[in-house]
């Protein structure tokens, strides 16, 4: 199986699994990193060590760092964190947020969910590149609005929306911003000692960590206040609660490290990557790179094939581990919506693959990949040679 | 190789897919499903009334094409008159096609009566 | 170091992390489990059989179990989830949830939460056994109630609630039956098909699964109806969304196998080593084991000291990682209710020790710690020769 | 074999606590900590000002285990007049006393201004 599927999920780095082995052996350290005794504390040494890589990826400090189990909950609690904490006896009644149509459904659904709580919700629509603009955002600002929520890179096709460029703009108006970085994370050069983005999320296993845990940054200087979502013993500063998990922060810790330590070249050798799999693509006739007219993440390349139809395409390539738009909505079969903003009929977003190209995807991989999507195509077109519009 | 827990006949002829193509100078039956735009068309050969020889061609999900593909073969032998006793119902129990893709099945009995009124109008 | 802290927190069992390295090594199993291809299909094989294992380990079925980050998420969402359901809008303004003081904080925190909505909460004392008992509940209860939450095992003393006998009278009169039993499963009876409880929370790692990873068991029939707390893609039947990591759940379906397998014989074995370390203790005079007067899960034994400062004792057993009370609140160091509750004062209840014991402790390390405390508790009553009351 | 942290000569005071114990026929001066019951007792024996012996009790926690301790070391060879150079803030430094455990210290600096006004008392 040729796995192109890192945007889903990514395989642990070996590194990173030899440090998680560190807690999980026999005779590993195991203590819970609450407990007040030598193995406790030797628990707690390493959560510490996890912190400060986390956030010397982010240019963040390490008490800005709130661990959770995922980016799914991070986005959770800071849209309904920030929210509650402005309107502590409901949630955030009369307020205005700010989001996009092309967000993670983990965004999206919380705000849903805070609109029956009476907080209206702009959805914004994104352009015909893929992205949602800086300016469109402002244009979008009311006196009510308290946070702007827009995902660093989309999932699906890997398009950049200028988060740096809209940061300065919210800030000055006093406007949270929470930035989904779930696939910029270990990608893409990220600052936040000078961008002033207020609440950043980032989930491990899109970038060779494990699955299950993931963090969300949280400011503090301005201080960007949460209501806890988690209530308990009071853990990471009262902000999350729940035993903290070494072993996952661990290997969280070490795929910051390494992906802090090697994103330039990687972003080098990725890109190739991707050029070298698009010009196999677009050697068809009639495919589509979506995206391809703005800045792109270096490993996601989403083509849509014409005149296939898409679940023919993808069952005729069992070999090949790739997904239709992504991998969360993969069981709902939902026609993408960002594809649809790209002018992608319903047919044509259903024949899209996005191929998502990772630390260990080779030349070879590549190579394979394009002859099998090249012959599978060709052999569907001709079942039905006078093409989808005959 | 059926990582995505298709029927086994249905991966098989999806995969394969044998007598895909067309015939030429044969009688063209065809059927669509407006929702999805999948189709179906059969080119047949005859003498008199029996089938001699037959092609599919199919636009649509791997159930489609094995549909149209276990048509194609299943008609070549047959005579006319037995083309009717086919029906969606047997081509899912034959083919082991689940009800949310009974569409399909019906797509290939919709083709069956096509090619039955075409001979006789013929 | 002798670990005698297993109710905080156990070791990784060597077979679970057998069962973990498949998923985590090199070559290992690391689809998404909601991705469509083979990748995915082989992690959501491993995801159904851990629920199948879970499901097992409680008498329930497999569509019964929701997984979710550990109990604090659990708790969160039995509470919150419950109430929320029972009324969209707020949070279940003008309902009564009936719960008791020695609860764990995240039922107890999130109590408070539901509070701040316009709950009514009744927190119930425990009798001087330590346990609060069906009768109290029922007395307790209103025409308003929608929901109990009551331990199964408490924490800090081991005693049993007879949650047994209460469910048939809340399931009568139709009241909710949440019940955290964190420090039950896995370690005595529980079987779900039998007692009608509604919502029961678990933890992998208090069992020699890994941490970070839990269930709350969601009744089909009748069916419990939640709200969700974590919105996003519609994992776990919309009632918790999240990647599901497939490693962590692994384990905990193969620590629920384990402990299925093994727990009469475990109960045993736990029993006669928790006996042989009280002998040794109540040897020395001016010792009370806490919570002695009732039924006590295996593992745990809770006992104070007389005469002698708490932080010294715990600083004199360096070699001894016990806990003082529960681990998750050890560091806010204070004093432990239940202790209260069974009669000790302030400075009796700071000097006490919880040992727990489990599945790897020796009779060796059972004789070592009561050599060790026996000693340490001499020597510091030395220092004070007079008494603390003198 | 310090997992908790403590400082390093509190800790180690604590473990071995030289000098516990009492004297018979010495001078006894006692001081205590309200708040959380805290006890610290020193004998002393004398040649006129000069104190040629001393021993210490306590109950409390290791940092008032540790200056009772360092007490009774550190007042062997002195003179009365010595003592009242000592306070709490000495203590604090000789022994690292963090913050939070300034209450221990002051014990001790109680301890020995008992000791004085015993002595002057006499
Ligand atoms: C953009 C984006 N946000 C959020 C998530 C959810 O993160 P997690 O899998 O950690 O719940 C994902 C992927 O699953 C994602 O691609
Ligand atoms: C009784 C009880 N409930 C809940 C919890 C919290 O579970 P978790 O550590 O999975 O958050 C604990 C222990 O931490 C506990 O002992």
């Amino acid at each position: 199986m040729i796995y192109l599927d890192y945007a889903a999920t990514t395989p642990l780095d070996p590194r990173v699994y030899e440090v998680m082995r560190r807690f999980l052996e026999p005779g590993g350290i195991h203590g819970n990193p609450a407990s007040d005794h030598a193995a406790g504390r030797a628990a707690r040494g390493a959560v510490d060590e996890a912190r400060a890589h986390v956030a010397a990826l982010l240019g963040a400090t390490p008490a800005e760092i709130v661990f959770t189990s995922g980016s799914t909950e991070a986005n959770n609690l800071a849209l309904k964190g920030a929210l509650e904490f402005l309107d502590p006896a409901g949630r955030g009644a009369g307020r205005h947020v700010v989001t996009s149509r092309t967000e993670h459904k983990s965004v999206l659904e919380t705000c849903r969910h805070l609109e029956t709580r009476g907080v209206r919700v702009s959805y914004l629509v994104p352009g015909v590149d893929g992205r949602v603009t800086a300016q469109q955002v402002r244009a979008a600002l009311t006196p009510e609005t308290a946070l702007v929520s827009l995902m660093w890179v989309n999932n699906e096709i890997g398009t950049v929306n200028d988060v740096e460029a809209l940061a300065p703009a919210l800030r000055e108006r006093g406007i949270l911003f929470h930035v989904d970085a779930v696939q910029a994370a270990g990608k893409i050069a990220i600052d936040l000692a000078r961008v002033p983005i207020d609440l950043l999320s980032l989930s491990a296993h899109k970038f060779y960590g494990p699955k299950g845990v993931g963090a969300l940054f949280v400011r503090k200087k301005p201080r960007a206040r949460l209501a806890p979502q988690m209530h308990g013993s009071g853990h990471e500063q009262g902000m999350r609660s729940g035993t903290l998990p070494t072993h996952q922060l661990a290997g969280l810790g070490e795929a910051s490290r390494l992906a802090l330590a090697e994103r330039v070249e990687e972003d080098r050798r990725l890109r190739a990557l991707r050029e070298r799999l698009e010009r196999a693509l677009t050697a068809l006739p009639d495919t589509f790179v979506n995206g391809a007219g703005a800045p792109r993440a270096p490993g996601i390349l989403n083509v849509s094939f014409g005149d296939v139809e898409g679940e023919s395409l993808r069952a005729g390539l069992p070999d090949l581990a790739v997904s239709s738009g992504s991998a969360c909505s993969s069981a709902t079969r939902e026609s993408s919506y960002v594809l649809r903003a790209l002018g992608r009929d319903d047919a044509l977003a259903g024949a899209s693959l996005r191929f998502s190209l990772g630390r260990f995807t080779t030349e070879a991989e590549v190579d394979a990949a394009g002859a099998q999507v090249g012959a599978q195509v060709l052999r569907l077109r001709a079942l039905w040679p006078a093409g989808r519009a005959a | 190789m059926n990582p995505f827990g298709y029927p086994p006949r249905v991966w098989q002829l999806f995969i394969d897919a044998p007598r895909a193509g067309e015939l030429a100078g044969g009688l063209t039956a065809e059927a669509a499903t407006r929702a999805n735009g999948s189709r179906l068309r059969l080119q047949v050969k005859m003498t008199r009334s029996r089938i001699d020889d037959a092609r599919f061609q199919a636009y649509g999900c791997p159930t489609t094409i094995a549909v149209g593909a276990w048509i194609a073969g299943w008609v070549v032998g047959k005579e006319l008159q037995e083309l009717s006793g086919m029906s969606m119902k047997i081509i899912r129990e034959t083919l082991e096609i689940p009800d949310d893709r009974t569409h399909c099945a019906l797509l290939g009995e919709d083709l069956l009566k096509s090619l039955l009124s075409l001979t006789r109008s013929n």
